[in-house]
């Protein structure tokens, strides 16, 4: 009894970091990239004001939109943040640790990324359809990588939910460890592709034509584009949180038991941390590839899954 | 004289009667009343299979008195048909060839009945003989350069087939010498049948050959098909019908019976060879052959009579298949397939007289497309008939077919693989056309018309036909399932 | 008696043989009215056939089949076939298929297939008629033959004149045949005749010549 | 007696043809209440559809079955009014004609291999998959949108139902594993091309046709595993990979006739279906729009929409059957599993092209511009569907169990497994996350907004004279897809861009009928004298072969 109510409220507080914590993650990483630029860079609360501004602003709709224009943002949201419910940040076996199951991940990714597709095609100009026609393209991959990724997992583990793997990886055997590491490049490549970061879009980029993401809320102002911005925020929160969980399970905490909250805390902070260090190393150290680069991009990430499966066979004759 | 007897020599004495006296309508009037009443007379053999006539050489078994009365249906309808026909075709030719025309169909059908109730293979030869004549002097009627030039190969091949034919006769004489001894009674096909396990094996073979040439070249099996097609598209439209509903069946039916003497020898180990193999070569290469000839055609009636080359080869195939089962279904088919052309032939000329005359012919397909346009029921009744053939369903060959084609699965699996090809194929060929000549805009010159109520006699063939294949009756399948097990 | 025997035997065997010579003659013949002389013989041997079984049988069947076979194809169709020969002025030699030594050649073959069909493997129950068959079947192979490799009509009927030949000649072989076979066969003539009467009538109202090229040329038109 | 003459034919309810039974009816009481309350030839086709679905002996099956195909053949025929050269009619009743010759032997040969194939050739071409999947994509779009929808919802439904009741209940004890292993070739192929081709297509029907493929191919992959593991006597997972190919086949029979139904009234309202002429139709037909919304949410396999919960337990069932077999078997589901993600995501573009493309942005034709909302009853009869779809999509795991009776019949001595996806939950999540961020951003941020022309980077307002814009500037649905053009499209399509099952089955297939054809005119056209040495030829050659068999 108890033990359910530490749970649920282990996973309450999970979701008021996550959701509390995202946009400080993006400052973070933009922050840490400036100074690896040698800029001094924006104050790390500077995306909670960005947020805060835009919140202020009177949205403008085009006349060109339909009713839904003002759906999607929260439709994206909706689905990002009930991702962020599922993936287990500081603590394992939280009480929707159930239903964190991969497959509904990545469907919820695939909700998120309609909607915010289809917030592209709202006003039915170009620069819009061009990032989701773009964002389409990437999603083909990104998925099909994934899925195979999600398959090592459910092959090792034998079970297909997020908890259920890490909590498997924490005692981690060695002999897997070759086919774990081609699925960490996998699932790095597609967190990169999905988060819309280097090499797969930039971000900080201001121009339409080589932008995927921001093109498609080229349209968009006020709260709703706060709300699609945040939802971006929270997307690089979950991605790196995911990763953490499964490649780096060590240092959890168990939500059932509250005196392993502090130290499962502090190691998921510093895993953030360490994360966003390297995604903005990663991000100054290369450029921006071609759109059509891409798919070559996610492409090997795929066949590194496949590799992952095969190796992951011949693991299991030697084991056996 | 028995029943069969009347029914026989009705025709010939209407024929003599038509050939020197009448008006072309008065001919078709006289034609008609006559067809009936060999129609009532041929339903009435059921109830008094006629005793002997003649010593025994009319003896109508029931198979005969099955496509007895089915010749005599046929007859019916077409003379039906066939009164709108001269009507409008009256001023083409001259009297005197009109009344050759409808002594030539008396002859036709008389011929066809004698074939069918002949218990003498000596009769059975020489009504053949006698439908071939009248059918070649009826082709040749239209005197058009085109029709006597089918007439002449009607009559070059058909004659061949004949003299074919009687040597075969004369060696399965000779085959029975040694069981029944000289005489009538060695030419008997009771009698035959009932020694057919003495039978001298090796002379009754070579007997078979030359019977299946001879009368396969009337049933038009590949090879022997040349002359069907032209005589199909040439002749008056009503011949047509007539050859198609009459002498098919009549040369068919020959062809199983000898078939089930070999077999019979065969299976008591007389020396005889398996009929099988000789039947399937030639059905299916009827089957294939027109599977791919029926695509470039332009003429409807030439198009229908390679289809009706196709269903010949069919049935002849389900006779080689063996088996009471496989016989059941060839003679279903035979039936089935006999009163739907013989429907698509009827209607066909009723939409060709609604086009009136053309200069690629009356029944060129251009020339006929688009009935839905001019006269919806006609257009209806033709579409049903044509959907008919291909044997999907609600069309009744899809019952034939679907047991011919387990029998085959069951006894003779490699054969179900060019059977299969060539029924497809078959079956595309009509289909595709349904949609050019119903719902495809109709030539310019086209003017809606009213059908007449003849157009029911197509409806009726239809109805017949569903029935047949769906809701026999159960005295006609006793009946047939007892026929094809005594044929087995 | 037995020498009676033989001889009749022989005698039968000798007019056979005549006929099936005839025969094979016909198929090394280019002109017509070779070809129709040569008929006309088959038909005098076949008669006198016919009349020696019918002696020898008893059977006036048989000699009314061969008073038929004289009258009608021993004179009136030859001549008639004459008659349409001047006519036409198809005195010319007929243009063959394939060249006459070819055809001679199969025609051997055939004559072989003939026996070998007709012949059991096992010499011994060899009767006469069996024989008699062999030859009628081999000489109503030729006339098919002739049919086959000739490209003009006339020819064409009277390699089926041959035909009917052969057919006549199995059936008087043919012990204690019934009289229905013989009445049809004199009836197929006679309808023969009749039919081919009313063909070269009208062919020659459509195409100047008895020559089937013109039919050809309609048949080439795709239909 | 009624039937085969001497034999008749038997009529019978199991759990499975009453399962199939259910998923017809939704869809042909909307199709008939949308468009098809007249058509006696429609109603025929359903009749057809019911025999087989009924059927207790295989003639009545393929006689349904026959009958469904031939009434539908004429459906198609009157249906089909394009001007372009070759009308689908003759090629749809070709393959009919085909799944006949193929299923007739199939059902009388002994229960093994040849059967199986046999079978598979039948029912697969006429359920569309590949490669026998070319027709489909021409055959579905061509009738009217009611029969369409029956057609794309119904009848590939019967087919499967006939691969199953004969693959599995039939043929159940003779199953060999490398019988799943084809059928789940089979579907990944089909899958694949028919997820590609509905995101490349531009005409909507032909889109929604080309999905059609894809979802049989689903389906095909989840029986593929089922009759794996069936014949591997692994009986959970049998009933598991059962039951998504079940539940796909629902849900596919669902939101597909209601897209079609949709299709149907786009086409009245605008006159075109092609994707690059309509465009802001939200505007003018809402409801519409809001019905193909959740259609297309199920097409797109989306969570909370009808088509997840299958393709969820379709790749648990793949995960489960990855860890059987060898290193082939293991490097094959990799690639499905890859193959499943790529058509997912396909499948996704495609559902977003549909709407975005159809009902969002700007009107790019007059027509789209100036079209009505649908009639009542076109919105009653979708709305039939929407909300069995919506049933289905919340409450996967009522339907599963219910589905267990059908499972056991298939699967002897299954034990059906719990869903782990609980869309309810989900769904109440999601909603409570949208609300707070509304009243958040209600409560905390500016109130109202102001409605201004697009942005568009700065490209200003288009002129006057251009109502809705520069033609010139607008995004259409086939420059939406170019991109996977240009990165499947060689691989998967070849140069010619054109569908495999064409280049490689019709068009051989073509050509050698033109070649057989021109032989057989050469028999045709010979001269007498030559049909004459045929005859001869022939008996010459029976003669000989006479002889030698008798003295040789």
């Amino acid at each position: 009894m108890v033990v359910l109510l530490l749970r649920c409220f282990a996973t309450l507080l999970h979701a008021m970091l996550m959701l509390a914590l995202a946009p400080l993650l993006m400052g973070v990483v933009t922050k840490i990239r400036a100074r690896l630029l040698g800029r001094r860079g924006p104050v790390l609360l500077q995306p909670y004001r960005d947020l805060w501004k835009l919140i202020h602003k009177i949205p403008l709709i085009p006349d060109t939109a339909t009713e839904l224009y003002k759906i999607w943002p929260f439709v994206s949201f909706a689905a990002i943040g009930a991702v962020a419910l599922l993936v287990p940040g500081f603590a394992l076996n939280l009480a929707s640790a159930r239903f964190s199951d991969f497959i509904t991940i990545i469907g919820l990714f695939a909700v998120s990324r309609a909607a915010i597709m289809l917030a592209g095609l709202e006003t039915g100009f170009g620069f819009g359809a061009a990032g989701a026609a773009r964002e389409a393209l990437f999603g083909l991959f990104s998925e099909a990588a994934l899925l195979v990724v999600v398959l090592v997992f459910g092959l090792i583990s034998g079970d297909p939910t997020v908890d259920g793997i890490a909590t498997y990886f924490s005692f981690g055997q060695l002999g897997i460890s070759v086919s774990l590491g081609f699925a960490l490049v996998a699932t790095l490549a597609v967190a990169l592709t999905e988060t819309g970061r280097i090499p797969a879009d930039n971000p900080a980029g201001h121009l339409e034509l080589a932008m995927v993401h921001e093109a498609m809320l080229l349209e968009y102002s006020g709260r709703y584009l706060a709300l699609f911005q945040y939802t971006a925020c929270l997307r690089l929160m979950i991605w790196f949180s995911l990763i953490a969980t499964v490649f780096f399970p060590f240092g959890m905490a168990q939500a059932g038991n509250i005196l392993s909250w502090p130290m499962g805390l502090i190691s998921w902070l510093a895993k953030l941390g360490a994360l966003a260090a390297a995604l903005a190393l990663f991000e100054v150290s290369t450029a921006k590839m071609r759109v059509f680069r891409v798919p070559e991009f996610l492409g090997v990430a795929l066949l590194l899954g496949l590799l992952a499966v095969i190796f992951l066979f011949v693991a299991g004759r030697l084991s056996a | 004289m028995s029943v069969t007897a009347i029914a026989v020599l009705l025709p010939f004495l209407a024929a003599i009667g038509l050939g020197f006296a009448g008006s072309p309508l008065q001919g078709a009037l006289l034609n008609l009343v006559v067809c009936s009443l060999v129609f009532v007379l041929t339903v009435l053999v059921f109830l008094a299979p006629g005793a002997g006539f003649l010593h025994g050489l009319l003896q109508a078994d029931p198979l005969g008195m099955i496509f007895g009365a089915l010749s005599g249906f046929v007859a019916l309808t077409t003379a039906i048909s066939n009164i709108d026909f001269v009507r409008g075709e009256i001023e083409h030719m001259s009297a005197r060839r009109w009344r050759v025309y409808h002594a030539m169909c008396q002859v036709m059908l008389g011929a066809s009945l004698l074939g069918l109730y002949a218990d003498n293979i000596g009769l059975l030869w020489a009504a053949v003989e006698v439908a071939t004549v009248a059918a070649t002097l009826g082709v040749s009627l239209p005197r058009s350069a085109s029709a006597l030039e089918a007439a002449w190969k009607y009559f070059i091949l058909g004659g061949v087939g004949i003299a074919l034919a009687l040597f075969g006769t004369m060696v399965l004489y000779l085959a029975a010498q040694p069981a029944v001894g000289p005489g009538l009674s060695a030419m008997s096909f009771s009698v035959l049948a009932t020694h057919a396990t003495q039978l001298d094996g090796r002379l009754l073979t070579l007997a078979f050959v030359f019977l299946l040439f001879g009368y396969g070249t009337k049933a038009a099996l590949v090879p022997l098909h040349g002359w069907l097609p032209d005589a199909y598209a040439e002749g008056p439209a009503p011949l047509t019908t007539m050859l198609s509903g009459l002498l098919l069946n009549v040369a068919l039916i020959a062809v199983l019976r000898f078939a089930h003497l070999m077999q019979a020898n065969f299976s008591a180990g007389g020396g005889a060879v398996r009929p099988g193999p000789f039947l399937l070569s030639l059905g299916l290469a009827s089957l294939l052959l027109t599977a791919f000839s029926l695509w470039g055609r332009r003429d409807a009636r030439r198009f229908f009579g390679f289809s009706s080359i196709e269903h010949t080869g069919i049935a002849a195939f389900a006779f080689g298949i063996g088996g009471a089962a496989a016989i059941f279904a060839g003679l279903l088919h035979m039936l089935l397939h006999t009163l739907i052309k013989s429907a698509l032939f009827q209607a066909l000329t009723r939409a060709a007289a609604s086009r009136g005359r053309a200069s690629p012919g009356n029944f060129a397909f251009s020339h006929l497309r688009g009935m839905l346009a001019t006269s919806k029921p006609l257009a209806w009744m033709l579409g049903a008939c044509v959907f008919a053939l291909t044997g999907l369903p609600p069309s009744g060959l899809f019952s034939s077919e679907f047991l011919i084609v387990s029998q085959t699965i069951q006894r003779q699996p490699l054969l179900s693989l060019p059977l299969g090809i060539g029924l497809v194929v078959c079956a595309i060929a009509i289909i595709r056309l349904i949609g050019p000549l119903i719902f495809n805009p109709p030539p310019p010159a086209a003017v809606p018309v009213k059908a007449g109520a003849g157009i029911c006699t197509v409806g009726v063939h239809l109805l017949l036909v569903l029935v047949l294949a769906f809701a026999m009756p159960l005295g006609l399948v006793r009946m047939l399932s007892s026929i094809a097990g005594a044929l087995q | 008696m037995m020498g009676l025997q033989i001889f009749t035997n022989s005698l039968a065997h000798f007019l056979a043989g005549v006929l099936l010579l005839c025969a094979f003659a016909l198929l090394s013949q280019r002109r017509l009215a070779a070809m129709i002389t040569l008929v006309q013989a088959e038909a005098l041997v076949l008669s006198a056939a016919a009349f020696w079984q019918g002696l020898v049988q008893g059977s006036d069947g048989l000699f009314l089949t061969g008073i038929i076979t004289l009258c009608i194809k021993g004179f009136l169709l030859p001549i008639a076939l004459r008659r349409i020969t001047r006519q036409f002025n198809l005195i010319r030699a007929v243009e063959t298929v394939m060249p006459v030594g070819l055809s001679m050649i199969i025609g051997v073959g055939l004559i072989g297939i003939a026996v070998m069909v007709v012949l059991p493997g096992s010499a011994g129950t060899v009767t006469l008629t069996h024989e008699d068959l062999a030859i009628a079947l081999s000489v109503v192979l030729l006339g098919l033959l002739v049919m086959t490799t000739r490209r003009n009509a006339l020819s064409q009927v009277i390699g089926f004149l041959s035909t009917e030949n052969g057919l006549v000649l199995a059936a008087i072989g043919m012990p204690g045949m019934p009289f229905v076979v013989e009445l049809s066969v004199a009836l197929l003539v006679l309808l023969a005749l009749l039919v081919v009467g009313v063909f070269v009538f009208q062919l020659r109202e459509h195409f100047e010549t008895l020559d089937l090229s013109g039919i050809e040329a309609i048949e080439r038109r795709g239909r | 007696m009624v039937g085969l003459p001497g034999r008749g034919m038997h009529l019978g309810i199991d759990p499975l043809s009453a399962l199939f039974l259910c998923l017809l009816a939704p869809q042909v009481v909307a199709a008939a209440v949308a468009v098809e309350r007249k058509s006696v030839t429609f109603w025929v086709f359903v009749l057809g559809m019911v025999l087989a679905l009924v059927a207790a002996d295989s003639f009545a099956l393929i006689l349904g079955f026959e009958l469904m195909s031939a009434a539908s053949w004429l459906l198609v025929l009157r249906g089909d009014r394009r001007p372009d050269g070759r009308p689908p009619a003759t090629l749809y009743a070709g393959v009919a004609l085909f799944s006949a010759a193929c299923l007739i032997p199939a059902v009388f040969l002994p229960a093994g291999g040849i059967a199986f194939v046999l079978l598979l050739l039948g029912a697969g071409a006429k359920a569309g998959l590949a490669p026998l999947h070319s027709w489909l994509p021409r055959a579905h779009p061509a009738p009217s949108a009611g029969v369409s929808a029956v057609m794309s919802g119904g009848m590939v439904s019967v087919a499967l139902y006939v691969i199953i009741r004969y693959a599995f209940i039939v043929f159940g004890n003779a199953a060999e594993p490398w019988w799943g292993t084809v059928l789940m070739a089979v579907g990944a192929a089909s899958v694949l091309i028919g997820a590609l081709r509905c995101l490349l297509e531009v005409e909507l029907k032909t889109v929604l046709a080309c999905s059609t493929v894809e979802h049989m191919g689903l389906i095909a992959v989840g029986l593929g595993v089922a009759l794996r593991a069936r014949a591997m006597d692994d009986p959970a997972l049998a009933s598991l990979a059962l039951q998504a190919a079940l539940l796909c086949a629902v849900a596919h029979a669902l939101f597909k006739p209601l897209l079609f139904l949709g299709a149907g009234a786009v086409h009245h309202a605008t006159g075109t279906t092609s994707l690059d002429w309509l465009g802001g139709l939200m505007r003018c037909m809402p409801r519409l729009g809001v019905l193909m919304l959740v259609g297309a949410a199920g097409m797109a396999a989306l969570p909370l929409g009808p088509g997840f919960a299958p393709e969820f337990l379709l790749l648990h069932a793949v995960i489960a059957a990855a860890g059987s077999g060898g290193v082939m078997a293991w490097i094959g589901f990799a690639a499905l599993f890859g193959i499943l993600g790529l058509s997912a995501a396909l499948a996704l573009a495609a559902g977003v092209r549909v709407i975005g493309f159809g009902f969002l942005g700007r009107p790019r034709s007059l027509h789209a511009a100036a079209a009505e909302e649908a009639d009542r009853l076109t919105l009653i009869g979708m709305g039939i569907l929407a909300v069995c779809c919506v049933l289905v999509a919340l409450t996967p795991g009522l339907l599963l169990r219910a589905m267990a009776p059908v499972i056991s019949e298939a699967v002897p001595g299954a034990l059906p497994q719990a869903l782990a996806y609980a869309p309810l939950p989900l769904a109440l999540l999601m909603a409570v996350l949208a609300a707070v961020a509304f009243v958040a951003l209600r409560r905390f941020g500016a109130r109202g907004e102001r409605e201004v022309p697009a942005w568009n980077g700065g490209f200003g307002k288009p002129p006057v004279w251009l109502p809705f814009g520069d033609p010139a500037t607008q995004p259409i649905a086939s420059g939406f897809a170019e991109p996977v053009r240009r990165v499947l499209g060689p691989a998967l399509l070849g140069r010619a861009g054109l569908d495999p099952g064409e280049r490689y089955i019709l068009a051989p297939l073509s050509r050698l009928h033109l070649r057989l054809t021109r032989l057989a005119e050469l028999v045709r056209r010979a001269t007498i004298r030559q049909r004459l040495a045929f005859v001869f030829g022939a008996l010459v050659m029976f003669l000989l072969a006479l002889g030698l068999g008798q003295n040789g």
